[in-house]
């Protein structure tokens, strides 16, 4: 049912763990099925220098936060903001119709753990 | 690699002798049972066959044997007919929150459609209380239904007690019995059961087959009209290799029935306490006497059920999980649900469902891999304390 | 003996294609498809697939194909699922009298639970009139159910214009196409159909599997509720081994339908033709031209139709029969009746059904053995003049 | 789904034809299922001496026909009257139970064709 892309990414998940006093630190729970994702930001003149992530969810859900990852590192934090979870979707080559909202999980937990660096360093 | 299959509860592969049974029903006798020729008869005798066989390991008649395709299908037969021809008596069902969702959404449907239904809570054991369903009996009750064994945790109803409950206030009692028959004696007259539904791909023999126990004289709707198929109560071609494929199980089912539950629950026990053993924060989840001898359901703390399997799958390991995550559905296990699993926990439920060919090689290398993996997904879990 | 088997629209021998299909669903692909394991994972595969075969021969998108026990489900899930999901809309349902029972029947339990059904008759070819047909709609009318192929007498109703009448009143319309499809083409786009049915056992697969093509958007509440198999639609593990089977013969019927139909209908022809020019007092029931292909239906006068196939059978031929005496039923076929034809021709209409392996010499030989049996079984009757 | 008996009978039916001049003739036609039976009757000195049938009906209404006659022959008028439905049915070793109902025509033609005996001959 998942493509190649998000059995890798499953089995070897990118930037797994915690960052201890990350910049920035985002957590989502996906209201439609109890999952919870949590990102960890390094962050230098604007950028994205290290990321990190923990997640209690299914296979899409675990193949998408390290895609999300994979995605966001050396980015801007403007550029990262306008990652969408459809575009960490398709870097996956698609999700089964039935896992579409779990993609929502990782662009979400980034988007936050960005809006809490800004918090932090505003 | 290694497969190791550990979710018969899901279904089984199909006996060597079930296939060998079947065979011939494929080839040269493919004739239409219904029909007077040599194609027809020598099919008609095979289903009549089946029907006894089907009938002695429940206990029953084989005239009290409705075939059917599944056990959904005698599920919504039993609901649904019930309802029909006793409408002039009442509209009230007693079920419980426990129970397969060919039960459950069957009784969603009645209830929108003019029926009353209770549905009886269970303890953390996923236990039913008699009291409550005593006191649940009213002038309009036509129908307990309340399932022999849980296909999620193995919680084995008090089916005896609840029959005669049912027939001391004259209410039908029907059991959901696909996951108790062939792993556990079943009879319908011990039981006092009105109706009892089981599956034949859960015993070995081929998916799409099924049959329900209707006791003599008890008054029932189709579900399917048109032919005079089963005396008039389940219209349709017979599914002729099924129905023979179903008797053989049956049959087969019948002779080793002590002797492979109690292999099944040595080895079920062994895999409990090996995982108990090795690994922290570990839950049982259901009954833990009251049990089906094969199944065993843990929630592994910290960990989303869907993932783990996954891992488990990595490793040639096929088990299966109440995670909502698995089935894409929106909520957890109402199994869980219903016995006060807390929901993130019910996301971890994982069961592993052990049939007649497990062997110990099976469980030692599952209690292997898992430490691991359960390790690994523990330390990407937001969850886990550390 | 020699074994003629003239009874392919009771039921058909499985393919050896189809059986071979088959076969690794029955040994090491056993999994349940709604599993995400390695064992479920093969099989949803195989079952998708399925469902591509049989959208492809009748025309349809895939999503729209359902997977069924049989065409009795089929039927029963299309009047009901109709009846249930428009009850706002309406409550007159349309049919005609010489519907299979699976749908008659199923008319009778819905006119005893409140529906409307006007059942149109038939002319002495067994075709309808589609003037009373839309004379029959009222604004109450939910569904138009015409078969598309008549079982007994093979007569063809004009299913494009009852198609182009019921969406001109924007009626929804419902197909048993369980003997056309196969047979000749079967285009639900064409048809204008909404529902349409049909049973893998009549076309090469294993008994016990069917199909339902429901059109994209039409609201219909399922027949078997439960787990979420089938988009929802239908409940039940599925019948794998059954379902890759039917999309295997859906797959040949395809390859070879026209060169298939041709080869039927002349040798069909060349039965009929021989029948009539060797023995008097018989008659051909049903259209002469708008008619499937493969079927044969006759009146063998003044002999009743069971004492024909039993001495059939004696010889080793299969055929089947309208009379009241094959089924142990009170009335001779309904489907006689409702073309008029008296009820002692009734009792002696007698059905041959022709496959794709059915061959000249099978026919030579029926035309050799039958003046025979007819002339013995005419001189034990006490309605034959002499 | 026939037995032994019933098939040998319905394949060589006994006693099938007509008697001309019968000395009482019987028919019945069976209400449920639209089937026919005659009975001829040869009769000397209130002893059957000769039977024969026609039967428009099914394989079970020409094996209790022919069952019938060779039950009836040889029997005095008053011992054929106390043939019933059920020695037909018996004497074929059983009929299915949907086929029940056939052995009826049997024993009933013969009654008349005895009745109608004793009123031309009274
Ligand atoms: C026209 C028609 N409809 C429906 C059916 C029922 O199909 P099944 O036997 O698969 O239930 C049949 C076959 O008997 C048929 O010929
Ligand atoms: C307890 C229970 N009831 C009913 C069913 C439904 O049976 P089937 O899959 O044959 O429709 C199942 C199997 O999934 C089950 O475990
Ligand atoms: S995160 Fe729950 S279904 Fe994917
Ligand atoms: S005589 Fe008609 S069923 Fe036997």
């Amino acid at each position: 049912m998942y493509t190649e892309k998000v059995m890798d990414h499953f089995s070897n998940p990118r930037n797994v763990g915690e960052i201890e006093n990350a910049d920035g630190v985002g957590e989502v729970g996906n209201a439609s099925c109890g999952d919870i994702m949590k990102i960890f930001l390094k962050v230098e003149d604007n950028v994205i220098k290290d990321i990190k992530f923990k997640t209690f969810g299914c296979g899409a859900a675990i193949a998408t936060s390290s895609m999300v990852t994979e995605m966001a590192i050396g980015k801007t934090l403007d550029e990262a903001m306008e990652l969408t979870n459809a575009a960490v979707a398709e870097a996956l080559d698609g999700l089964p119709a039935n896992k579409m909202h779990c993609s929502n999980l990782a662009a979400d937990a980034l988007h936050e753990a960005i809006k809490n660096y800004r918090e932090n360093h505003s | 690699m290694k497969k190791i299959y550990m979710d018969y509860n899901a279904t089984t592969p199909v006996r060597p002798e079930v296939l060998d049974a079947i065979l011939p029903f494929y080839r040269e006798e493919f004739g239409n049972p219904s029909s007077v020729h040599w194609a027809g008869r020598a099919v008609s005798g095979a289903v009549e066959k089946a029907r006894e066989q089907v009938a002695k390991l429940i206990n029953c008649s084989p005239a009290e044997v409705v075939f059917t395709s599944c056990g959904s299908e005698g599920d919504n037969m039993a609901l649904k007919g019930t309802v029909a021809a006793l409408r002039d008596k009442g509209n009230h069902i007693i079920t419980t929150g426990v129970e397969h969702p060919a039960v459950l959404e069957t009784c969603h449907y009645l209830e929108k459609n003019g029926c009353d239904v209770t549905f009886l809570t269970v303890d953390s054991d996923g236990m039913v209380d008699l009291r409550q369903l005593e006191d649940a009996i009213t002038e309009k009750t036509i129908l307990i239904s309340a399932m022999w064994g849980n296909n999620e945790t193995g919680t084995l109803f008090p089916v005896e007690e609840i029959g005669r409950i049912a027939r001391k206030h004259k209410v039908r009692f029907h059991t959901d019995a696909v996951q108790a028959v062939g792993k556990i004696p079943v009879d319908v007259q011990k039981a006092g059961a009105d109706l009892l539904v089981l599956s034949g791909h859960k015993i070995g023999a081929p998916k799409g087959v099924g049959a329900i126990y209707i006791r003599r004289g008890t008054r029932m709707t189709p579900l399917i009209h048109g032919g005079h198929q089963e005396r008039n109560r389940r219209a349709g071609t017979h599914n002729v290799a099924g129905i023979v494929g179903l008797g053989m199980a049956c049959e087969l089912a019948g002779q080793n029935l002590e002797q492979n539950a109690e292999r099944m629950a040595h080895l079920r026990d062994k895999l409990e306490q090996g995982i108990l053993n090795q690994i922290p924060d570990v839950k049982v989840n259901g009954h833990r006497t009251q049990r089906l001898p094969n199944t065993l359901n843990v929630s592994f703390a910290y960990i989303e059920g869907e993932s783990l399997l996954l891992n488990f799958d990595m490793k040639g390991v096929a088990a299966s999980s109440g995670s909502a995550c698995t089935s894409g559905s929106l909520e957890p296990s109402h199994v869980m649900g219903a016995m006060g699993v807390d929901v993130a926990l019910a996301h971890s439920s994982t069961r592993f469902s052990l049939g007649p060919d497990s062997t110990e090689e099976d469980v030692d290398y599952i209690l292997e891999i898992l430490p691991p993996i359960i390790q690994r997904l523990r330390e990407m879990s937001p969850l886990y304390p550390g």
